[in-house]
């Protein structure tokens, strides 16, 4: 029942507002799952992209209305990319940091969950303006099965 | 996200939720759980069992809760978090920070 | 728990490939539940957004590789809409009828299906192309509830 | 989608189908339904208990089975459907039209 590939992108266009990021762990959720991912894992990659959006909403956002997030999907049978766009001000991805996760206190948890997710964690900067951010995790041979 | 709050016995709270604890209902969840350390208690307990989902805001709403319970010694347990939610805790190193049962009826039982 | 309003669209752009219907089928399926209608109707719109974008492959891309099917959806207080936009040749919605269901035979369900779903179902010709079909189902009272 | 035949008892065919049941898996179905009419079968059973959803592509592939059924005198019984996919045949005014039984295993039993 595995996913092998998909013929190209899917797009999800959203309101950069904490009320739809169940859509984004609904989607993510049932892509990882049929991809073959294990269940933690599956569970790993949800929580890793709901986290890089809500840091849109906050940071990149600082909460404001009528923004959108972008995140584009590709499915293939060596990895399972996700890239997550916004408009908001190009800020300085090197200064997005974890804190010392034995110091504990609130926060500062997301980088730490999107990189624990993912293998490969990439910010840019787009030319027309905005952040990307590419999530890149690597499928195990295993993982992609013909029917 | 459903919450409800009951104290089961004098100065014991029963915070239960219902629903995906995420930067949407985090808010919520944060101004049902802090008001009661100012209801004297001895023990909050949060029944995680009906909580599919919680992402770092949630999870920074009990480390907040935690802070408040130990400034004001107030025994804070999680209980009943489903494997889903255990593994988040687990991913952030907290899971030995909280004290955390798998059921809140047991615990209370118990006292 | 539910779901009243998002403030904008949502909007998911997809290869026009039945591999890609398992990601629009979860996107309908876990709004419709959050938006709180019942079990049964949940399926029923499920499944007839997922008829339409199947008669889309079928019958307006006769299963052409790297075409697009564009859904926005719209969730407010009074109705949740779901628009289908293809870019096929224009057809003649008017044609677009059910078979005779006591004819029992293979297909002919799947705008009997959409119909039952949904409370307003239309075509129309954009100006850019393509065709357009917007389906609408109006919300009861109590399915908006405040938390 | 998963398809698995066996041949229970002497010209008893049962198709156990694991999946979602629409225009990407209906084509995988339709040939491994069909070509069991050729088997000389005295009762095809295709068990749906684990198929959580079907579409208008998957209740074709079914009323395709029925006609060669009908046309070769061969007994056609859908086993174990969900809830969900029962009623999705209610929808298409089929729940009738089809003899469906709760269990697979049950009716086998009986034979
Ligand atoms: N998309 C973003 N745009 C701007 N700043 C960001 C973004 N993502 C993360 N940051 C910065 O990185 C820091 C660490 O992020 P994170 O680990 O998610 O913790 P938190 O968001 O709770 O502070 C944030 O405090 C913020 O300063
Ligand atoms: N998007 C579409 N573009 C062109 N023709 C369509 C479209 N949707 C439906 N039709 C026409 O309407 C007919 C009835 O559709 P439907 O009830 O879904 O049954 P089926 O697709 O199995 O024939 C189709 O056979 C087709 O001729």
């Amino acid at each position: 029942m595995a996913l092998d590939e998909l013929k190209g992108p899917v797009v999800l266009d959203i309101p950069a507002d904490p009320a739809s990021m169940f859509i984004v762990r609904a989607l993510v959720g049932t892509v990882s799952e049929r991809i073959g991912f294990g269940r933690e894992e599956c569970g790993r990659l949800v929580l890793a992209v709901d986290e890089a959006c809500t840091n849109v909403i906050r940071h990149a956002y600082k909460h404001r209305e009528n923004e959108r997030i972008i995140l584009t999907f590709l499915i293939n049978l060596d990895y399972f990319q996700v890239d997550i766009r916004d408009f908001g001000p190009a800020a300085d991805p090197a200064c997005f940091v974890s804190r010392e996760l034995e110091d504990v206190r609130p926060g500062g948890l997301g980088i730490h969950f999107i990189k624990s997710a993912f293998d490969r964690t990439e910010y840019s900067v787009p030319e027309d303006g905005g952040m990307l951010l590419r999530l890149v995790k690597y499928r195990a041979k295993e993982e992609t099965g013909q029917e | 996200m459903k919450s409800q709050v009951t104290e089961k016995k004098k100065g014991i709270f029963l915070l239960a939720l219902e629903g995906d604890l995420d930067m949407s209902s985090s808010p919520q969840v944060r101004s049902a759980l802090l008001p009661l350390f100012r209801e004297s208690p001895s023990h909050i307990i949060v029944d995680l069992s009906r909580v599919p989902y919680i992402d770092s805001s949630g999870i920074a709403t009990f480390v907040e809760g935690l802070q408040f319970s130990r400034k004001s010694n107030v025994r804070f347990t999680l209980a009943g978090a489903t494997p889903t939610v255990e593994s988040i805790f687990d991913l952030a190193y907290l899971k030995g920070v909280f004290e955390m049962v798998p059921d809140a009826d047991r615990l209370l039982d118990g006292e």
